[in-house]
């Protein structure tokens, strides 16, 4: 292991990587929508080895007492132990909580969905989206998967029936008002470097990551610094500056 | 004879999928689809068992986790096990045990992990059809597989495979899991009302139908075998 | 306790048992209606040295709204630790939950209650049924006990006052409508030999059990296996065609 | 003279029932009826105790579980601990710990499970009786047994033993429990709003009823050794 | 630590305490009420290098079945693994909630707030009153300290805005209707000397506590025993005779 | 220029208070407010880690806890750790390790426990601010002090230390914790919809007042250091 890891160092020093991709390139990155029939919408987003699956589930709830106005964003994310050896049994660890705090900061502060219009009866009956994200296999970067799942889940959504007293999961209505997206993409220091879509190796050796989610016009709407990483202002800099460009890849797929 | 929704016949399967090594993460995996109903099994081990003192000595401990995916079902299932679960659990464990050699792996456990990613009837049953061959694929050493399906009673004919809709139309509800080759029992429930001829003749439509499973689960190991030959 | 269970084996093996019994004989069994005042209806079941207690308790709740036409009803059980070195305080065990989940589904399948006859306001107030089962000394065969004992504190158990706002616990009104008696027989596995109403020495070395409930037609509504057993055909028919014959006597005693 | 509900006297005790040796699989156990309030009580130890970092090297540890059956009340009590059965837990331990011998058993445990099948007012002293009774009932040495009773004021009359109905009109409940031979004090709780005096006299009345308790409770174990004699 | 013990129980056989006081001599009493802007009312009591913060919070609720026409109080206490070494993070030990029981009866008994001035619409709507017991540094006593501290907070309290449909929490309004003081006294058990006020060196000895709420009248509403400890008769005597005279000096506090 | 409700200049912070040395217990404490918010932190360690096999052979563990008391803000948070709370520990947490030297206790852990009192924004870079001091009260070997402060952007221009109720107005809420001498980074989040100019104009404003919280962060504990010497 401690070999493994040393050797993987030496090699990013030197700007290469040990599956031999350039330090700011994604693995194979694909998008499958409409994957589970029983929810309103749902993605598969495989990078690489890694596969997660979301899933948008609606339901009638009562809205939050200061937003009488709008509908309800719920995103929750389970480490299940069927994806790696690391995931544990039992509620949701420190690291799932993070990763679904910043998948659900992405969409809620980029206005990704029109929350105005989830709205049925002000104070008394609004549309509540939940969002699960579900790790299929870990095998690095999940963040970037998982923000990028919940997205085309969310594109992929259509309303249910309702007709005043209870939802009707048969029908297959309107598509849910989205009318941002949101891409996260995670800038992965090792060493002194910075590189993207890290695998599982690379994760293991770094040391921490800087995660930048943008809007298609460029502003950002949500960061998170993981890990006991230190960041000079340049290299702050420089991330922010190129986090839309790699977005925009990423937005493209979906 | 009964017009079932779908148009299959009374003793026919839904249409069924098995892919193994689906989780590259995992010692073993599986995906098991059987009409609508989706059940991806994961193995890890075997491997040291922690904590020590619940070892055995002259065994492993076989721990198989069921859980539903939020949104596999229409109503989102909160994350976090149920009285239903718990119950699957056990009784999944129990179909699965007679057929590995847990005794080749003292002090050890084997951990068996299966998410329904959609559910239309039958996750139970999909469930120990996948975990079996995760096993098989994780190269656990085992007797036979395990194949296991759901039968029941409409306007008084039995019905093989059950969907969501017919569990409303059933007079029972009967999951069976079956060594194949030796066509013995490991799993046996029921909810119903029906006759004891009637349990009878449904076990045996069950076994006929795990029989058809078996050959499904078979190939995709061998497809497996084949691929990583291959490679 | 390694050579009393090599004995318990050899004398099953010849058709014998170490308390003298047949393979098809039960303990003394004893049902005692009325043991508790606080319940709407309670039932102590005694085979031979196990004891448990089965208490019914009414409320008025809102109906599922898949079934708004009906009753409530919730099954639960507890191990309590007075009962066995066995248990531990905490949450049900999974022995305990399954326990209470089989005896649910005899009821619940058997129709043993008129589930519509508890309906108050369809879709807004029905009777709930709790049928709590307390384990009081755990002497072998748990599930006979218990089924019998819920069945009995149901026969037993009579609606409390409802005025429209509140229930009045201290009236005692008319029986609940049971129609059927669901009973359970615990057919347990020891060697090749199938021996009804284990004890401890003899559940300690079982291989599982086959549990049926049938009711007084000889229907069956629930069956469950339990344990590593495995069950050849035969063996199954067998077991059915002899299930309805030993609930009939154990229904004599409720 | 106050009339009381049931037409007891003041000073007079509900009817009381005690039974030693109830639960076979118990090490020692009891049953203590005090009018509809009905306890069991189990006793498991001493044994050796587990995780092994919570032994005393000089002592062992008493462990006291008090739960109140779903159906014991007149509304149904959720299953599990509460935060007042977890302040009961703790007051009937330290209601016992003082006549157990635990200095004899060092690195041991003993528990002690009490259920209450039946509330009628006076659970935790109930408990308390037959605890007592089920520890020496296990032959685990002991200074003297502890009897308790709860005492109030109804009416300017101080009464013993209440009911729940009496509990509505009460001044003050006192619960009391007390080594009978030397009069000393185990467990006293108090809410209400009472003088001094009145604790002085009501204390005074409890220990009188916790006297005839004692003759109850050794009767009890009396019968039981005389039973297990004859066998 | 032995040592030390040994030096502590001889000295207080003797009548004398290692930081000098008198037996029954608290150390340094201080009182601070409104410490807390977010809460209706607090306090923060200091008894030595003992510090307990005490903060009372409104909200509205339904009231309980069987007093339709009050309010509700709920007394909550976190022992905060900040305050000692002793403490851990989790759910509240059967200490904090001893501790908290024990002053809610003292508060509740002796009918120190008017409850049934809280209610607003009967069986309806009423004022729930919440106080928090939050523990700063435990350097022995905490039951005097925060029996004393959630009484100042009550008495500091005031009534937030109400307009019929939610709480407005920037307005200050009212006091709330406080018409008795109940105060809470320890008295300690060292070998067989009973002492006030006592230091963690003499908690780490003692037998255990008679614990005496009572009123302005000299009338009590409270008591608890806690530790094994065992009373004779002339002792409680003794104790409820004074529990009256201490208490009147600490209710000058707040 | 921008005029805030409370008269400050955009970027100026609020009235800053710091002490350390504030609970008696603990091995190091200190109490921050920062306008109406107060953060209190303790810390315990570096001590022997149990359970023993979490341990780590070659550095520390640092243990940090964050919890809002009941009472701390306009409606009662319910005790017991929120998701919110989870997340913070951990961004708290990784904000102090990189300036602690955790691999001088091999096998020990560092608790640090903050306690939020008052909550009006801000909390978790009080808390940072709080338990830096604290780590340094406690004697903890460190390379240099964490300070922290958050900063946004209210009708185009950018302001530092936001209140709760310019929370309600910002364009962006972006906390950042740094280590004042070398000018690194520790924390960093953002919620907000701002260009990547913005972000990069408002770290070096957060920067700025960190520099003058450091500051007043020494000043404490050189206040506390003079105290314990003139004892």
């Amino acid at each position: 292991m401690r070999v493994q890891n040393e050797y993987v160092l030496k090699l990013i020093e030197k700007g290469e990587r040990i599956d031999g991709r350039a330090l700011d390139e994604y693995r194979l990155v694909q998008v499958e929508k409409g994957v589970i029939q029983n929810a309103e919408g749902s993605a598969r987003v495989k990078i690489g080895n890694t596969e997660v699956l979301a899933g948008v589930k609606l339901a009638v709830e009562q809205p939050f007492p200061d937003k009488p106005e709008e509908g309800l964003l719920i995103v929750n994310a389970e480490f299940s132990p069927i994806a790696s050896p690391l995931f544990e049994t039992g509620p949701p660890s420190e690291e799932a909580i993070e990763l679904a705090r910043v998948v659900d900061r992405g969409i809620r502060e980029s206005k990704a969905i029109q929350m105005e219009k989830l709205c049925i009866e002000p104070g008394e009956k609004a549309w509540a989206v939940f969002i699960d994200i579900h790790i299929i296999n870990h095998a690095g970067n999940l963040l970037d998967a998982s923000a990028l799942a919940a997205l085309a889940a969310l594109l992929d959504a259509r309303f249910p029936g309702w007709d005043g007293q209870k939802v009707d999961y048969t029908v297959r209505g309107d598509k849910l008002p989205i009318q941002h997206k949101p891409i996260a993409v995670s800038f992965t220091k090792v060493g002194n470097t910075f590189l993207l879509d890290p695998n599982l190796e690379e994760e293991s050796v770094m040391e921490g990551k800087l995660i930048i989610t943008s809007k298609e016009d460029g502003n950002i709407c949500a960061i998170q610094k993981t890990g006991p990483l230190v960041l000079r202002l340049e290299e702050i800099d420089d991330l922010l500056g190129k986090a839309g460009k790699y977005a925009e890849k990423l937005r493209r797929m979906v | 004879m009964l017009k079932r929704a779908d148009g299959r016949k009374p003793e026919e399967l839904r249409p069924i999928t098995i892919r193994a090594g689906v989780i590259e993460q995992a010692n073993g995996s599986a995906l098991v689809q059987m009409g609508k109903t989706t059940a991806v099994a994961a193995v890890y081990g075997p491997k040291s068992m922690y904590p020590r003192h619940l070892r055995l000595p002259d065994r492993a401990v076989l721990e198989t986790i069921y859980a539903m995916v939020p949104f596999s079902t229409k109503e989102r299932v909160r994350p976090g096990p149920s009285r239903r679960s718990i119950e699957l659990c056990k009784v999944i464990r129990q179909a699965l045990e007679p057929v590995i050699f847990l005794e080749e792996f003292p002090k050890a456990q084997i951990d068996v992990y299966i998410d329904i990613l959609q559910a239309d009837a039958g996750t139970r049953t999909a469930a120990i059809n996948a975990a079996s061959v995760a096993l098989a694929d994780a190269g656990v050493p085992m007797r036979d597989l395990v194949s296991a399906v759901a039968v029941g009673k409409i306007d008084g004919e039995y019905v093989l495979d059950l969907t969501s809709e017919e569990e409303d139309l059933t007079a029972c509800d009967l999951p069976v899991a079956v060594i194949p080759r030796k066509e013995q029992v490991t799993l046996m429930q029921l909810d119903g009302d029906v006759s004891p001829e009637d349990v009878k003749k449904l076990v045996r439509l069950a076994l006929k139908g795990c029989q058809t499973i078996y050959q499904k689960q078979r190939e995709a190991l061998k497809r497996r075998w084949i691929d990583e030959g291959a490679k």
